[in-house]
């Protein structure tokens, strides 16, 4: 019998067996990204578009729905690794704790990229907004969206056996997704052209928060398999 | 050599009572000292600060109270790191006791600066980098304990306890540097948190004795967290032994099962 | 200027009291905790570690 | 020969309760070996202990010559067990948690298909979601997610529960071909006349403790 193929193809194979289940299950795209154009909409509702407020508040309330959409992702995925003994069963199945939360990881990017791209529309035509620096953007998108799932599945991974779940993701989530919020936003005005500065520091800063969460996860993401 | 073990054994033999012992109220006895010195200085003899007046009074209880928060914290981070390579009971009510102690100063932190605004701004919340730091890191410890609260297997709830402690402790830095470029990377450095190098000979002595204080009260009320958390443990542990007889005898009559 | 001198005042008094006044509390709290578990727990399992 | 699970005074909480309170057991190469006991008695605890998944707070355990008490993650991929949950994404069709699973497990796609086969899951099943199946089908899908790995040691946990009388005898002779082909298997059940028909020896736990193990030497039942 072969031994374990490695962290890569473990990361790869429950990414696919993670997209597979959004495919089947389809709660991102019924539930969540409806979920998250609700929230455009009573933005709009509570900041009087008339004065402009909206515009000049736009990536931050895009960036703070994309957190609050990434928390329920966040517990749906992980939800479904608590049920049915998944949790037991990966653990016997010796796959390396480190390709399970990559895998993890790369699934929720990509699920939340997917819906950042819906919502941008969505401010497009909701907000009337311009975009320019369009490269700053994207790379701001991503690097974002890795930090979110980076750390997010590693509390996601611990909340998700609590019966106090719904509560506790956000309250230890949230606090630690700030730095994020606050890059992305200030990166984000940057490409919509409001500043004058350069976005790239925001870009850099948010890669450095990515690549902190996701090595943090990878190395605790063994005893938080094992024992929490 | 005999006589120094013959009197450790003599202090040690009768059971502690509570969670002081000779070596708490020796350090508490010193913090109460330099506690002394400060308030007698800090309130009284110390002049007004040239710049930021008698607020710097608020000042010299703001700063060592976030010394202490800061000290706790960090104690929190290594038990957790520690807790994972040594999975030691030790290492997990040291963490624990950290992160409760940490909230405790942390919180006083807040509503100090919160005061000192009052007085220099005029209004108790300004959306000041370093106030809105300090909120966001104290509800991620608030996060800790509330993990903590959970009842859980107790090696659970030390794993569940050394991820967030890890975890948190690397986002006090992001967190610090993220809040200061925030309003852009041009805001002048505050006052709040730091020592002013200027400060009179008084001041600075104000200051110092009152940060000796408060690291002084945190180390003296960790110990006694630590102390009374391990009671707790144990208090929980005491129907073990029974659990373990009595689950033994569960089997004593019913060796006859049919169904 | 008069009630501007009071806020500064009572807000120096303020920090002090609420600094002393919630460490006092929760020492005071985690001593009496202790001295409370002490007198459930056994003796010998009362060694600090 | 050394014995496959190696139990001696083995305490096991649960939280803080004492699912286990000093458990000796042997259990040797090749034996199929009944676990029986009422609800309750520690039976689903042992087996997680085998399994490495449940650590020990005091006593031994060797498992297929890796000591439990230093390393628990070593023996999980050389055993299979089949537990009371389903270990299956009940979202997910019966191929694509086959096809995952046995991946996981090192194994191969076709090891996954071939299982199927095996536990008689009939193929209009394949594209079904695992959560529109009968428990009995599910309990078959399970089984081979179980097999595809080839374990060495089965742990299973009422393996015969939710299933027709087909499927029961199905996983006796699944049993008993594991046991001449050289695994070993460790199984809990009420099913007492069943049970005891396949298995070459049985014990008795109860209240966390063995009540009556029989020295191996000797055969088919003990008592009763």
């Amino acid at each position: 019998m072969s031994q374990s193929g490695g962290v890569l193809s473990d990361a790869l194979l429950v990414a696919r067996k993670d997209l597979l289940l959004e495919r089947r299950a389809k709660i991102g795209i019924g539930q969540v990204l409806p979920f998250a154009i609700l929230v455009l909409l009573l933005f709009a509702f509570a900041l009087d578009p008339d004065r402009g407020i909206l515009k000049l508040a736009t990536p931050g309330l895009f960036w703070v729905t994309v957190l609050f959409s990434a928390v329920l992702t966040l517990q749906r995925s992980f939800a479904l690794e608590a049920e049915d003994g998944i949790l037991e069963a990966l653990r016997l199945s010796g796959m390396s704790p480190a390709g399970i939360y990559l895998g993890k990881v790369t699934a929720l990017t990509i699920e939340l990229l997917l819906l950042e791209a819906v919502l941008v529309l969505g401010v497009a035509v909701l907000y009337d907004t311009k975009f320019l620096g369009i490269p700053l953007l994207f790379a701001i998108a991503l690097l974002a969206t890795l930090g979110i799932a980076g750390a997010g599945a590693v509390y996601g991974a611990l909340a998700a056996r609590l019966r106090s779940r719904e509560t506790l993701l956000p309250l230890l989530l949230l606090p630690l997704l700030a730095p994020v919020l606050i890059a992305a936003t200030r990166g984000c005005e940057v490409s919509l052209e409001r500043e004058a500065m350069s976005g790239w520091p925001w870009a850099a800063l948010l890669g450095i928060f990515a690549l902190v969460y996701l090595t943090l996860g990878s190395f605790l993401f063994r005893p938080l398999l094992e024992d929490a | 050599m005999t006589t120094t073990k013959i009197q450790s054994a003599s202090t040690v033999s009768p059971a502690p009572t509570g969670t002081g012992s000779r070596g708490t109220k020796v350090l508490g006895g010193f913090a109460l000292v330099f506690l002394i010195i400060a308030v007698v200085y800090g309130l009284f003899i110390s002049p007004p600060d040239a710049q930021l007046g008698n607020t710097i009074r608020i000042i010299y209880m703001h700063v060592p109270t976030v010394m202490a928060a800061y000290l706790a914290f960090i104690i929190t981070a290594v038990s957790s790191g520690m807790y994972l390579w040594k999975r030691t009971e030790f290492w997990d009510l040291l963490g624990s006791s950290g992160a409760e102690i940490g909230v405790l100063f942390f919180a006083v932190t807040i509503v100090d600066g919160a005061l000192w605004g009052k007085v220099t701004w005029g209004v108790f919340w300004r959306w000041e980098p370093r106030l809105t730091t300090s909120a966001v890191l104290l509800i991620m410890y608030i996060g800790y304990l509330a993990v903590r609260a959970i009842p859980a297997d107790p090696r659970t709830r030390a794993t569940r306890c050394a991820i967030i402690g890890i975890v948190a402790i690397v986002n006090v830095p992001i967190v610090h540097k993220a809040v200061d470029w925030w309003r852009g990377l041009h805001q002048g450095k505050t006052v709040l948190g730091t020592i002013d190098p200027e400060m009179g000979g008084t001041q600075l002595f104000a200051m110092y004795s009152a940060l000796i204080a408060g690291l002084l009260v945190c180390v003296w009320l960790l110990i006694h967290r630590f102390r009374a958390g391990f009671l707790a443990e144990r208090a929980s542990d005491l129907g073990l032994d029974q659990a373990l007889e009595e689950r033994r005898l569960e089997s004593s009559p019913a060796t006859g099962e049919d169904a | 200027m008069n009630s501007s001198n009071l806020t500064e005042t009572l807000c120096i008094v303020g920090a002090w009291l609420v600094t002393f006044g919630a460490v006092g509390a929760y020492g005071a709290s985690v001593i009496l905790r202790g001295r409370r578990l002490s007198k459930i727990v056994p003796p010998e399992q009362r060694r600090w570690m | 020969m050394s014995a496959i699970v190696h139990l001696r005074s083995a305490v096991a909480l649960i939280g803080r309760f004492p699912a286990l309170a000093g458990v000796n057991l042997d259990v040797h190469a090749g034996e199929i070996l009944l676990l029986r006991g009422p609800n309750g008695a520690g039976k689903t605890t042992l087996l997680g202990v085998c399994a490495g998944l449940i650590g020990l707070s005091t006593g031994e355990a060797v498992v297929l010559g890796e000591d439990l008490t230093r390393n628990r993650r070593a023996v999980r991929r050389r055993v299979g067990l089949l537990g009371h949950d389903s270990f299956l994404y009940q979202d997910l069709s019966v191929v694509e948690n086959l096809d995952f699973w046995s991946r996981a497990a090192a194994a191969t796609v076709a090891d996954g298909r071939a299982a199927l086969d095996r536990l008689g899951v009939a193929s209009r099943l394949f594209e079904l979601p695992v959560h529109s199946l009968s428990a009995g089908q599910r309990r078959r899908v399970s089984f081979a997610a179980m097999i595809c790995r080839r374990p060495e040691l089965w742990l299973l946990d009422e393996p015969h529960a939710g299933l027709d009388s087909a499927g029961r005898d199905l996983v006796d002779g699944l049993m008993s071909e594991a046991a001449t082909s050289g695994a070993t298997v460790l199984f809990a059940s009420h099913e007492l006349d069943r049970a005891e028909h396949v298995a070459h020896r049985s014990v008795t736990i109860s209240g966390g403790v063995i009540l009556d193990e029989t020295p191996p030497s000797t055969e088919t039942r003990a008592d009763s």
